[in-house]
């Protein structure tokens, strides 16, 4: 029963009114009021979403993971190392499934060291086999925030402009050892301009509130797992641009996929680019089919890619697609009393009876849904069932 | 079933006794298969223009034959087991309808059924719900001559909630697989890509499948629906067998598919058109801001309107290289 | 060495592969078994039955084999084997003379009807006699069920209050459930035991069976019941039927359905009938995976009431004093609250019950199918440390090995004894020595060699 | 990546080389001579190259200095100022000792860097054998590229070599002494442990450099600190005898300096601050302040050097932090971090008490959220994502009159609609569709896509990868030169072209033949071939366009 606010520190505030809006079902439950609340607060966070602002909607994000003494406290079950790197897994799904077109990176830091876990890479798996190798890690020592903060901008710095550069740290430690003034290290990221975020798993720290504060970022310390999990989930949506945030024509490729069977003649059985380096005999390279880049011919089994060979980037039109939903968040469903509505109280998308109290109205197309329906279309459809396209591109 | 000796004897001979043997041996205690529900939403084009026109080009297979082969599934997929569940959803011009289960059949259970022939009850409930409601949907709405084409993006959006609604009504310990059939009359509504495509990304992160059965004109979206989240396509060679179509490739649900021989994945053009011309492109310019693809470099987005920077990528390295020369 | 009578349930197609070709035929002549014995054919049958239902010519056997892929060719061939084993696959010559598959006609026919109508209705509803007055609810009808078949189980668990009629009490006599020394009133068998703890679907449905064996004693027609007995499975709850047009023998099995509680009638005479909720599953039962119960119906009404913790403790939420004795077959009980009994799992009593001749398998299947919902939640349902140690109580009980041997004992001197014993291990027949008291068995096919071998000793000294 | 700022360590003018007169400057990386007048290098060699420096003889009349190369080569600086001769040249003799053996040891870390990266990457080892072993490219080039693209991703693996790390506050609790058997104590110190020592305590490293290991042995060193009562609490009578004494002496002087330079924090005076402990009569003035004052006293004298040793320990690590962050970045804000309370205003705000204030005073979480300003996103033709990146397919045009016609039809048909499914489909239309699906049949055509990589031997594939593997490395080295905007790259295309060409002729011929020898069916070199044509079409146009340029 997590209330999300706005910022960490007045999470007293978030609580003490929990208890009040708890009321007992007929049967005597708490279940359903439970849910209100915590739906309720899921809503806040859609209201706030921005609406049509420019976004930096290709992100090279690096994750910083804290891996000292700290995070072996047992608060998270079964210890927070662990219980972070399985939401970081589903974190990465998501963010991919979002940003088809992205980069994500990973440094662990600890014993006053940072470490790369994984280097900036479009493609999931791999990162996703990192983490669950970094299950068995030892923590041990104190976190630095500068050399890991440095770690990241080595390779940040040599993103290009028109990409969000930023840099989210899963703080665990109270404290950080850092070689030198970090303040000046801050001075360079607002200058490279790398959004940093930070989520405290213990408290919230000073230095972490400058460094957000002047680099732009979001700042939270987390309440409990599930608090743990949406917020890493908002770092999932890419973040606002800023003004100084400069923008560029890609030059990009859209590959056609071509099948071919052993027997015609034109046949061409080839490697694909992207299996060369993987020296496990488990997937072999060679196959017919697949998608050959249309400047340097070379091939890949799946997309997105940026060509080993000619460093074109490689995608399809899903792809963009998937970020479609970005430019045109869908307003929000205004709430109304079910009594208001005359007639049979169906959900239009679900076709349910409307059972809560409150139900939501679509403002382009007037038509009425239920509140799981309401965010099940918020969150996963992006866009309103009954609008026909019309209305719907607004 | 109940016949415990052998296993016994296994595990003596085994001689290891630690629960995982026994998990190994017993697996009474893991749930039956045939108890997860497998829902089908079956989403039927009827735009009445492209039917009506239909009818003039072959009066040997019209809407209403459309609709017996889409029950003769439904009958086949609910005959199937107890657990099978089943949604039909009628893809109109203006809106989209359920045509089952109906409001009605939500609140009362739906009685007024039996045609008096051989046939089991609850499909025959089934069948005539369905029968009314697309009746009274097809004679009260007139088509307004700006909306013709069928809004599939809807429906397709009315199922997933559905489904979403459905998976949350489980009782514990229950499974559910569904998918979606969509049965595709009326070429692709052009303006439906964007809600379409996210219809489809939706589908997929639930893996549901989409699978489409399309009576005519190929549909691009379709195939990139089937491939992203692994459904079937299947064009029609002769829409008289449409039923003998559905039974043989669509019946079968996705484990038993894994076992079947089916018609192999049509491939599927993801090559992307630019927007300024609307031709396709192999190499092409998306604009960071707004995505927006171009078939040519110009210096300023002509949807959200931003100026470029001519970005200068390659100044860096040479730069190290000269000194590396010089020297 | 277990001497230990298993209660064997067969699901359907092991029942009707043992009926006659002819009698099968018979089956297949109406919809609602074909579309019964359709239900319970495995997935991958269905969808070949499904493929030929339009069809009228025979599809040739080698494109048959095509169908399915490689890897699962096994499937294949054993659909095909069960689908011509209930001859509902003929097959038959194509006019090209290779062999081809035709779907059986009748079955196809009655499949088509069940699926998209045409014939003749099943049976023609109450509606045809107007609305009922007395009209049932669908929870009375539950409840009117439940309470039936309980009142079976406790006559079977021998609680004096409950009184069956003379034809069940044979019945269940016959089905070895039960045992009646001559004149005394009958007594639970093992395998009555193992019955109670089975869930009401398979009880039903192992009932329905023996009742079955039995039909043709009693002068009714096999197909007969049988198809009426499914055309109730597909019935709608809640709904009157009327018994126009039924047959002597079909009114009698009417009755004893409704003593089972498969069917409510007002009056013995009423002409109108409600299935219950029992005949509906009784198709549910067929399945061999008895443990969808969760989902399907339990005699409780509600899905699950037991509640076994990991220190052996069983909670059972509530007040059937028959859920409570099958409980205390297995267990101690402790404390008895007014919705809840607190039962202790215990060396002594899962030994109690497996001398009833109840396995360990089946007290677990049990405590599972009637798992509390709180308890569904968890993976696995019941705790390990109970399975497992449920089960090594019960393997406790085939510890000792029997070996036949023949003992020599009573040496005179140690030197005897060890050559002889060195003579036995030479031979590989000794079975067992202990050198302080000198004495050693050994195989009795050994006996002889060795007794020879002792006797010439004997002589050389 | 130093190379790119080079600051000059040493200039010494009249350095005649090869009779020529000029200046010799010491560099960070290399070292240059340039002649007279002319602002450019004729020598220059990085000090990598170096192997050793040679020096004549004190009684020659020449002074000079002679570099002997890695590649045996030798230069000659003659050093010629009369006056100074002697001592430029020692000077720079100096210089060069210090630097060159970092320089060597840089040189060997890139050897053994290249060998780690060749062994652990059997494929990496492969391309060597195939690109430079069989000099279809020079071992340069091939390395060249290849740290060049490792040097950002590997980042890692050097950050780790040499990433400076801080001084944890309590490395001195971090030593955990575990008492063994008979009443003695071991310290186990890791070269972190003893690093931030040194670091914290400048005066005990000089010590260590002094006493290790001419007269004492390492070991005995650290049992020396760690008996000495300068390592212990309470810095009572260190001993003559005890090494660390004037480590003790300087570190008084440094804390005595410290409070002189005082904390310039307009907001808190320390001197106001003095610890009356609670205790006797929780602070309520207490009965006989004779007695409290006494033992106060006392008190105090116990704590005051406790306290004193704190402060003074902490002040040095945040002292040897803000030394390191001065090397590392120029302007290390020495004052605002060593005076204790380093707000970030002083960073981020003009360091005035009116800074200090607003902040003392200011509670950002009390304001409302202050986001970074967003910029609106207007999309003009948001119709354009409606209908997305597809094609205009061609829409066929339905009259308003036969729309009205057809929907009027469809409202006639479906008026009286009842399902007839028993009519559903004819048998034959049925067999027609089980025709069309079963193997053989127009759904059916193409069929599975077999899996190639059964067909083809294990070996031949592996060889294949290795050509593709090669072929790669080739093309990515030269589409890396595009667009060709330098003369440097414009000589590397044309080198790279080459290179394919000769690879294309050494290595794609050979397996061609013997796979023709082998198999006729599958066309396996196609897919290399294609990728190469591509690349020459793409020099072609290159070039002509340069032509063009050129006229």
């Amino acid at each position: 029963m997590d209330e999300e606010p706005e910022r960490a520190k007045r999470w007293e505030g978030g609580y003490e009114r929990t208890w009040e809006v708890l009321k007992e079902d007929e049967s005597g439950s708490l279940k359903s009021s439970v849910e209100a609340i915590l739906y309720q607060s899921k809503r806040k966070r859609m209201i706030t979403s921005h609406n049509q602002v420019r976004l930096g909607m290709m992100r090279h994000l690096y994750v910083v993971i804290d891996c000292s003494r700290s995070m072996e406290d047992q608060d998270l079950k079964p210890n927070r190392l662990t219980s972070t790197l399985k939401l970081i897994e589903k974190f990465v799904d998501e963010y991919f499934d979002q940003n088809p077109i992205s980069q994500i990176g990973f440094i662990t830091t600890k014993n006053k060291r940072a470490e790369k876990l994984t280097d900036l890479a479009g493609n999931p798996t791999k990162h996703t086999t990192a983490l669950k190798k970094a299950v068995d890690t030892v923590c041990g020592g104190e976190p630095s925030l500068y050399n890991s903060l440095n770690l990241a901008i080595q390779s940040l710095k040599h993103m290009p402009g028109h990409t969000s550069r930023e840099i989210l740290i899963v703080l665990s430690s109270l404290t950080t050892c850092d070689p030198a003034n970090i303040y000046e290290l801050i001075k360079t990221l607002k200058t490279l301009k790398i959004r940093v975020s930070v989520i405290g798993l213990s408290a919230e720290v000073r230095v972490c509130t400058v460094l957000t504060r002047e680099t732009g970022g979001l700042y939270n310390v987390i309440l409990d797992e599930s608090h743990y999990r949406e917020l890493l989930m908002m770092h999932v949506k890419p973040p606002p641009a800023t003004t100084s945030s400069e923008c560029s024509l890609i030059r990009m490729g859209f590959p056609q996929h071509t099948v071919s069977a052993v027997m015609d003649r034109d046949a061409k059985p080839s490697f694909s680019m992207s299996h060369l380096d993987s020296s496990s005999s488990c997937d072999p390279g060679l196959s017919l089919g697949g998608y050959f880049c249309p400047q340097c011919h070379a091939k890949y089994t799946e997309l997105p890619v940026e060509c080993k060979v000619c460093g074109l980037t490689l995608v399809s039109a899903p792809h963009l697609a998937r970020s479609f939903h970005h430019l045109f968040p869908l307003q929000t469903f205004t709430e109304t009393p079910v009594e208001e509505l005359q007639g049979e109280r169906f959900c239009q998308a679900c076709q349910g009876e409307l059972k809560e109290k409150s139900m939501f109205t679509c403002p382009s197309c007037k038509n009425v849904y239920c509140m799981e329906c309401d965010l099940y279309i918020h969150d996963a459809l992006h866009f309103c069932p009954c609008c026909t396209h019309g209305d719907a591109a607004r | 079933m109940w016949t415990f000796t052998e296993d016994t004897k296994k595990i003596s001979r085994g001689g290891g006794i630690s629960g995982s043997c026994f998990g190994k041996f017993f697996p009474a205690a893991i749930m039956a298969s045939d108890t997860d529900v497998s829902l089908l939403v079956i989403v039927v084009d009827v735009n009445p223009i492209w039917w009506g026109q239909q009818a003039h080009r072959e009066p040997e297979f019209t809407l209403a034959k459309c609709l017996d082969a889409v029950m003769v599934l439904g009958n086949s997929h609910l005959a199937m087991t107890r657990s099978n569940k089943l949604a039909v959803i009628a893809s109109h011009c203006q809106d989209s309808y359920f045509l089952y289960p109906t409001k009605k059949s939500a609140d009362n259970g739906g009685d007024e059924s039996s045609s008096g022939d051989g046939k089991y009850e609850l499909l025959s409930a089934t069948n005539n719900q369905m029968a009314e409601e697309i009746r009274e949907i097809l004679s009260k709405t007139e088509v307004r001559g700006n909306s013709t084409d069928t809004l599939l993006a809807a429906s397709l959006a009315k199922a997933l909630c559905y489904i979403h609604r459905v998976s949350k009504e489980l009782e514990v310990g229950q499974e559910m697989k569904s998918r979606i059939l969509v049965i595709k009359a009326a070429e692709d509504c052009a303006l439906q890509y964007m809600n379409f495509m996210n219809g489809i990304f939706a589908a997929q992160k639930q893996n549901i499948l989409i699978d489409a059965c399309v009576l005519a004109s190929d549909s691009g979206l379709l195939q990139q629906a089937c491939d992203i989240t692994g459904g079937l396509y299947l064009k029609l060679p002769q829409k008289v067998a449409l039923a003998q179509y559905l039974l043989w490739v669509f019946l079968a649900d996705s484990e038993q598919r894994s076992q079947l021989v089916l018609p192999p994945t049509a491939h599927v053009d993801y090559r992307a058109a630019c927007f300024c011309h609307r031709n396709l492109i192999e190499i092409g310019y998306v604009c960071s801001v707004c995505l927006s693809i171009f078939c040519t470099f110009s210096p300023i987005c002509t949807t959200c309107e931003t100026a470029f920077k001519i970005q200068l990528r390659q100044m860096v390295k040479p730069k190290k290289k000269k000194l590396k020369q010089q020297m | 060495m277990k001497l230990r009578v298993q209660l064997q349930c067969k699901n359907l197609h092991e029942y009707l592969r043992e009926l006659s070709p002819d009698i099968l035929d018979r089956l297949y002549n109406h919809p609602a078994t074909c579309l019964a014995v359709y239900r319970e054919l495995p997935s991958l049958a269905k969808t070949y039955v499904m493929r030929m239902l339009f069809l009228d010519q025979p599809l040739p056997q080698a494109g048959v084999a095509l169908w399915v892929k490689k890897d699962s060719q096994k499937d294949h061939d054993e659909c095909v084997s069960m689908l011509t084993g209930l001859r509902l696959w003929h097959s038959q010559q194509l006019q090209g003379g290779l062999q081809g598959y035709i779907l059986n006609l009748v079955f196809k026919d009655n499949l088509r009807i069940a699926l998209l109508g045409g014939g003749k209705a099943w049976a023609d509803e109450g509606s045809a006699l107007g609305p009922d007055r007395h009209a049932r609810d669908i929870d009375s009808l539950d409840h009117y069920a439940m309470e039936r078949w309980e009142v079976i189980l406790h006559f079977m668990v021998g609680s004096t209050s409950a009184a069956v009629s003379q034809d069940l009490a044979q019945l269940l006599v016959q089905a070895g459930l039960m045992k009646s020394e001559s004149g005394e009133a009958p007594y639970i068998t093992s395998a009555g035991f193992q019955f109670l703890l089975l869930d009401t679907a398979s009880q039903l449905w192992y009932i329905t069976l023996q009742y079955l064996k039995t039909a043709q004693t009693r002068g009714m027609d096999l197909v007969e019941i049988l198809s009426f007995l499914f055309q109730l499975s597909f019935s709608t709850l809640g709904r009157d039927y009327s018994v126009e047009g039924m047959s002597e023998s079909l009114l009698t099995f009417l009755q004893h359905l409704r003593e089972f509680g498969l069917v409510f009638q007002r009056k013995r005479k009423s002409r109108r009938y409600y299935p219950t909720r029992l005949a509906i599953n009784v198709a549910a039962g067929v399945t061999t995976s008895a443990t969808n119960s969760s989902t399907s119906f339990t005699p409780t009404g509600d899905a699950g009431y037991i509640i076994v913790e990991t220190n052996y403790r069983v909670y059972a939420y509530t007040n059937s004093e028959l859920q409570i004795a099958l409980v205390a077959l297995f267990s101690e009980m402790l404390y008895r609250f007014p919705n809840v009994v607190v039962a202790h799992v215990t060396r002594e009593s899962v030994q109690q019950a497996i001398s009833n001749g109840i396995t360990a398998q089946q007290i677990i299947h049990f405590l599972r199918t009637r798992a509390h919902p709180v308890l569904l939640k968890q993976t696995p349902v019941l705790p390990p440390t109970v399975t497992d140690q449920i089960r090594l109580w019960e393997l406790e009980r085939d510890r000792l090995q029997f070996t036949e041997g023949v003992l020599y004992n009573q040496f005179l001197s140690q030197a005897d004894f060890e050559v002889l014993r060195d003579r036995a291990q030479g031979l590989g027949c000794l079975v067992w020595q202990d050198v302080a008291h000198r004495v050693l068995v050994v195989t009795p096919q050994g006996h002889s060699e060795v007794k020879r071998f002792w006797k010439r000793q004997k002589s050389h000294t | 990546m130093a190379s790119l700022s080079e600051e000059v360590l040493l200039v010494v003018k009249k350095v005649r080389q090869k009779k020529q007169d000029g200046t010799l400057y010491l560099m960070a990386e290399r070292i240059a001579w340039g002649p007279e007048g002319k602002d450019r290098f004729t020598v220059s060699h990085l000090y990598a190259d170096i192997r050793c420096q040679k020096i004549s003889p004190d009684g020659k009349a020449k002074v000079q200095l002679q570099l002997v190369l890695h590649t045996g080569e030798n230069i000659t600086f003659h050093f010629a100022n009369e006056s100074t001769a002697v001592k430029d040249r020692d000077a720079a003799k100096e210089l060069l000792q210090q630097l060159l053996p970092k320089f060597k040891k840089k040189a060997n870390k890139e050897l053994e860097e290249k060998n780690r990266m060749l062994q652990e990457d059997p494929v990496l080892f492969q391309l060597y054998k195939d690109l430079v072993v069989s000099q279809v490219i020079s071992a340069e080039e091939f390395w060249a590229n290849r740290l060049g693209g490792v040097n950002n991703t590997d980042q890692a693996l050097y950050n780790n070599n040499k990433q400076e790390v801080g001084i944890s506050g309590a490395f001195l609790a971090d030593i955990r002494p575990q008492t063994d058997g008979c009443n003695g104590l071991r310290y186990n110190l890791t070269a972190d442990i003893i690093e931030s020592i040194f670091r914290t305590y400048p005066a005990v490293k000089q010590k260590y450099c002094e006493n290790v290991p001419h007269n004492l042995t390492e070991k005995e060193f650290w049992t020396r600190f760690f008996q000495s009562h300068y390592f212990h609490r309470d810095r009572l009578n260190t001993g003559t005898q005890d090494i660390f004494s004037e480590c003790a002496k300087q570190d008084e002087k440094g804390l005595k300096s410290m409070v002189i330079q005082g904390v310039k924090n307009p907001l808190l005076n320390l001197l106001a601050l003095d610890d009356n402990t609670l205790d006797e009569g929780y602070g309520v003035c207490s009965p006989q302040p004779s007695t409290s004052v006494a033992n106060r006293t006392v008190k105090e004298s116990s704590n005051s050097a406790i306290i004193k040793r704190f402060n003074h320990h902490s002040a040095m690590v945040l002292a040897a932090g803000s030394r390191k962050g001065e090397t590392l970045n120029d302007q290390g804000s020495e004052t605002s971090s060593t005076d204790g309370n380093s707000r970030d205003s002083d960073c981020f705000h003009p360091p005035v008490k009116k800074a200090k204030l607003q902040e003392a005073t200011e509670y950002d979480d009390l304001q409302g959220e202050n986001r970074p300003k967003t910029v609106p996103l207007n999309l003009k033709k948001s119709d354009r994502y409606a209908h997305g990146p597809v094609p205009l397919q061609s829409h066929q045009y339905t009259t308003s009159q036969d729309i009205i016609n057809s929907v009027n039809y469809i409202h006639h048909e479906m008026s009286n609609y009842k399902p007839n499914l028993t009519q559903v489909m004819s048998s034959t239309a049925a067999s027609s569709a089980i025709a069309a699906l079963s193997p053989g049949g127009i759904l059916m055509q193409g069929g599975a896509p077999q899996a190639i990589h059964q067909m083809i031997p294990t070996d031949i594939q592996g060889e294949l990868k290795h050509l593709y593997v090669a072929a790669g490395e080739l093309l990515r080295h030269y589409w890396s030169c595009f667009p060709v905007n330098t003369p440097f790259l414009e000589e590397k295309v044309i080198k790279m072209k080459s290179n394919l060409e000769r690879f294309q002729m050494t290595k794609l011929r050979p397996f061609q033949e013997k796979i023709q020898r082998q198999y006729l069916s599958t066309n396996l070199t196609g897919h290399l071939e294609e990728m190469l044509q591509a690349a020459y079409n793409k020099f072609h146009a290159w070039q002509t366009r340069r032509m063009m340029r050129k006229t």
